[in-house]
């Protein structure tokens, strides 16, 4: 005797097709060509921003790194749907979406260059800082939406984790969390199809990574992830949610990771190049440089210019990093606590030379 | 004035906190209308209501990293943890997260937050719920640990540490909850949290215990008195930052020192104390450091656990024969 | 342009309504009387136990107890489906699943009494000894299913825990690697609808916790968790997929705490009487004793001698537990590895009087 | 004879073991087909095949514990923490349940499993790769920790805590491994898990540490000796349980202690070291004990590293303090 007593449906949203036709109309900020080139704007500084980096660690003058090639669709897209006054809880693959919120491209540098002061950024200060613990950001996107509801503002926590981050247990208990509370928050899984050398397929058995979604009963929705209208549309659609008491919403955006893990990682060692050619067919950039193209809207002069005007702007931020001073020694023990107990002041002195 | 035990004391801060500081907030598991597994938290949610008195999912991880969310955006959460057997899957989110936000963000981002927990044993509670973890997380930079020992202390430090600007964590001894009563006014002050008390002067012998323990080191004491020997009995209350020099100038009179922990001797709090004092009290000493610790082995169920926690007879004859030396 | 990508529903099993009349064909293992009569001996059995123990609690000579009143056709249906080498991971409710599977009543008690013995039950010595850590020992159940796995055995790993439970990441990790690797393991959710204080509505926003299993590509299915031909079916029919190389299988089966949460507990500060009184109606034993009794399969002298039968080994058990004589204190360090440690064998001393 | 450095010692170890017992096998993530993202398990793919080499979803508590069930079904599971940083939140599963599976179930059940991690820093790592959770894990009873630092040593204590039958963290220095190689064959035999071993013989002072610090205590004790102070050099390796003979009796002889740790101070292992030897060997010093360790401040990125980190010079002055006592 069974019957049934629930349905659910995961749902994925594109706009623009892999070769930037649009399958149907457009959401309403899209039809405003200018809104088109900010992103694409965005997607290329962020990738401009990416290249340097790795080059910049090829040559030692840089820690280890996380590239986002492929992947600037997703985080672009997210950080254009949010307002100033959202939080971003970011993973440590978004410096895409760090930028787009006011974060320099020194700053960026420094955090990779090991220099705390990058996590100190003088814009979006109440963003949080790069999280390396996969998934450990997840519960504190549930604290922040929880100070807006408690405090009735209409503001919302955007979380950003990969594929790989949902297997976390820390990624379930937020959910719970922002479920049962229907809190302000807007989850987005950078579902870039590998963590490290895990594919997607080998991460869990589930048929979407939308579907976490339901164990928590909050919304869900698939977005094509190199498609950043659909991308911008989904996570508006959830932050409008979120900000009028609708609770939260768990986007999936499919996307390919075009690089290495890091520059820390070989990917080659695992994985097929022709798998990876196949995905940069997919990739994010000409499909929206195509779409902007066909509309008149974007020309070979437009697009050199934006290239010539990112290489300057990454040029600046590494000279810039390149020549900040480095840390007094003594800031490792400045921030331990908002003052000093006395053990640590003698731990200082005698760190600094001083030894009593 | 009211009279308190260690439990209402506890409640008693919460309350007063509550009404002082609007951002501050109580979470955890069952805090709300059953009032905490304890009574910890009762009466908070009638009076401050369901913002402020939140019960949440059954999901520990969860609840602290929960914490940290909405202490960076300028709340001042005070969490509890049911009992300090679940507290080790908080590790994680106390040690990578609360404790360095501060740090990691060169002070832009900050996490004044606090972890309750009834600590220790002795109430022949079921498995898991008679532990120990103080030394655990007073290894954890940007981190304060704090252990009272008596209603006023309990009163008065976890005021402190729920309007102390970085995260806290607070262990209640469950033996001690309804152990003794104090007079204990809603408007007494909020005690340092960087400093021991002296419970009891003396000559002969410094001994150093905290929580649960600080009732047997006393009951120790008092047997030794018998014999004329004179301990002194310092409760650190804060284990970190640990006040060094009280316990150096009491070293420096007595020559001996036993120290107390409940937890499994290796790697406890009270090897930190030992050190310390081997390093800078060690030309004062007269006898070797004698720790009276919980085996290391694993808490036993309730039938052995008296036969594996530290109590005033063991302390006593540590303290003998540490009196034994020259 | 949104399209569907993916389709999921929550069934739910019932046989035997409220009042212990079938609501249509029951499974084949139901239509022998005797095998019936059994699942209810177990039931009665499981009640008869947990009696004592509040009582034994009552006065002093047990430690904190967690009865499974009204839930006793979760505990004796899914051990009724298991089988003798599948695993049971037991939760802290589930003595009515361990008695089934041979553990004693005196073992049950002893554990209860402080005792580490009464985890070193004579029966069944695979399975795993109760688990106070909510949710902890749901990721073991994936490891004991794996080594099924590997060795080829036509095994299963049964694992049971609370409502309150499916919040634990440590449970949601489980899921993740059953699902992943399409493990022999069955998850039964005993959704008495509380967890301590907490009701189900504020434990999460999730329609069901079946659905849980969605999140981890897994077989889901809720159950009548009072109506104990449902549970075993629904076990037995996901064990059967477990042991063929089907998956694992969330189960949520739908029951009530009708006690307090343990002997420690005092339900009254949070929960209505009357929502009690509602739910007694809906218990177990009364809906398999009437479908029992309308078959003619049993008498109301069948009832007193089974009764009294319960009554004679909960006595017996009693008398047992009491009269166990306390374990030697060396026994703390016996078995803390498998020999001895130098330093351990100094504090064993210690601890034994004789100090070096 | 083939010439490892230290993560080759640890692969050829894995291999070993697992050639020689089919119980064993290895679990986490990447430790398949990218062979451990140090290489630690490269080839044992290939090697041993997929049900012996198991990839694992991202999850680190769900790795903790499948490893508890898996041994408790008689398998020797050897489980990669991908970095020490990831490590803690496994606490809950790895004292819970694998240190007391054999004691709450008198033996029934067991856990014979090993949870191996690079550890420490040195290495420019990003955050969180560079911790040193020692002195955390050797507080939980039933547990042992290993911190090799050489290629023989990983070798032969990584065999010998895959065949003990109690559970082993194993903590690699990843600064270590690829420092330096040594000859080491295929058929060395597993070392012991409850001994120190005495680096390099010594009268004026006796210098403890273990994995990352190893060296710089062996630079520190080279350069006392271009002053004519001769330190012995001890590395602990099996942290826990502790070999308190071999330091005694070092100490006995040199009558001064300085213990290298590179975590933060305060709650560190080498409180543990210095409180054994304050109690069992305090009549012999002649000399506070001194630690040189970590700050107790937040690990810093890799640009302070080097101001954070115990180094030879730092080891070297504080044995010069030492030896100016009386
Ligand atoms: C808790 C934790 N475990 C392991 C790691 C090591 N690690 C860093 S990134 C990564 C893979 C992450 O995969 P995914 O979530 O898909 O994000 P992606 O890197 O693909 O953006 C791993 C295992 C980590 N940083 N944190
Ligand atoms: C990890 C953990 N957190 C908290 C507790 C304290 N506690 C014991 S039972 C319980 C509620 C469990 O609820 P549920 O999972 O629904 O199981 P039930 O008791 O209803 O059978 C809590 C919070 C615990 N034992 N373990
Ligand atoms: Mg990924
Ligand atoms: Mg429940």
């Amino acid at each position: 005797m069974d019957t049934v007593v629930a349905r659910f449906e995961i749902r994925c949203r594109r706009f623009l097709g892999p070769d930037g036709v649009p399958l149907g109309d457009l959401p309403g900020f899209a039809r405003d060509p200018a809104v088109l080139v900010e992103l694409y704007r965005g997607m290329v500084r962020t990738r401009a921003l990416d290249q340097k980096a790795v080059a910049l660690q090829r040559t030692g003058r840089l820690g280890t790194y996380a590239s986002s090639l492929g992947q600037e669709a997703v985080v672009v897209g997210l950080a254009a749907a949010m307002r100033p006054e959202d939080v971003l809880l970011p993973s440590f693959r978004e410096q895409g979406a760090q930028l787009w919120r006011g974060v320099t491209m020194r700053e960026v540098l420094l955090y990779w260059g090991g220099d705390e002061r990058g996590s100190d950024f003088a814009a979006s200060r109440h963003d949080f800082p790069v999280c390396v613990p996969v998934g450990g950001q997840a519960p504190h996107a549930a604290g922040v939406a929880l100070a807006f509801r408690l405090r009735g503002e209409p503001r919302a926590a955007v979380c950003v984790f990969g594929d790989g981050a949902t297997s976390k247990g820390d990624v379930a208990e937020a959910l719970v969390f922002a479920g049962v509370w229907a809190l302000p928050a807007v989850f987005v899984v950078n579902n870039n199809q590998w963590a490290i050398s895990v594919p997607r397929s080998a991460q869990t058995a589930a048929e979407t990574l939308a579907q976490k979604a339901i164990a928590a009963g909050i919304a869900a929705l698939q977005v094509d992830g190199n498609d950043v209208v659909a991308v911008r549309d989904a996570v508006e659609e959830a932050l409008a949610r979120a900000r009028t008491g609708g609770g939260a919403t768990l986007i999936e955006a499919l996307t390919y990771r075009l690089s290495d893990h890091t520059t820390a990682d070989d990917a080659r060692r695992y994985r097929d190049d022709a798998e990876v050619s196949r995905h940069w067919r997919e990739e994010p950039l000409p499909r929206l440089r195509n779409y902007l193209t066909s509309l008149g809207a974007w020309s070979r002069e437009q697009e050199e210019a934006l290239l010539e005007a990112c290489r300057a702007e990454v040029e600046a931020a590494e000279a810039a990093y390149l020549a900040t001073p480095p840390q007094d020694p003594a800031t490792m023990f400045e921030h331990t606590f908002a003052a000093l107990p006395a053990d640590l002041v003698r731990q200082k002195a005698e760190a600094l030379g001083g030894r009593t | 004035m009211t009279e308190r035990n260690l439990v209402q004391a506890v409640n008693a801060a919460l309350a007063r906190a509550m009404a002082e500081d609007p951002s501050v907030l109580v979470i955890g598991e069952d805090v709300g209308a059953d009032g905490g597994v304890f009574r910890a938290t009762e009466g908070l949610l009638a009076r401050f209501g369901k913002d402020r008195v939140i019960d949440t999912p059954l999901a520990e991880v969860g609840i602290a990293g929960l914490a940290v969310g909405l202490a960076a955006q300028g709340f001042r959460p005070v969490a509890e943890i049911q009992f300090t057997g679940f507290l080790y899957a908080t590790l994680d989110q106390v040690l990578n997260h609360a404790a360095r936000l501060r740090t990691r963000t060169r002070g832009r981002l900050t996490c004044p937050l606090v972890i309750r927990s009834p600590s220790g044993g002795g109430v022949r509670a079921p498995e898991h719920h008679s532990e120990s973890p103080e030394a655990i997380f007073a290894h954890v930079p940007g981190l304060r640990v704090v252990v009272p020992s008596s209603p006023a202390r309990a009163f008065g430090l976890l005021l402190a540490a729920i309007r102390d600007p970085d995260p806290v964590l607070f262990l209640e001894p469950t033996r001690l909850y309804r152990a003794t009563r104090e007079e204990l006014d809603d408007d007494t002050p909020p005690l340092p949290l960087d400093r021991a008390f002296v419970l009891r002067e003396g000559t002969d012998a410094t001994l150093v215990a905290w929580g649960g323990m600080v009732p047997e080191a006393l009951a120790a004491a008092d047997a030794l008195a018998r014999d004329g020997v004179s301990c002194e009995v310092i409760d650190l209350a804060t284990l970190k930052p640990l006040d060094e020099e009280t316990i150096l100038a009491s070293v420096a009179r007595t020559g001996r020192l036993v120290i107390v922990q409940e937890a499994p001797l290796t790697a406890g709090y009270g090897a930190e104390v030992a050190a310390r004092v081997a390093e800078r009290g060690l030309m004062s000493l007269r006898a070797p450091i004698r720790r009276v610790a919980g085996w290391d082995t694993v808490m036993p169920l309730p039938r052995l656990e008296r036969d594996y926690l530290p109590n005033a007879m063991r302390i006593a004859a540590a303290l003998r024969e540490t009196m034994a030396f020259a």
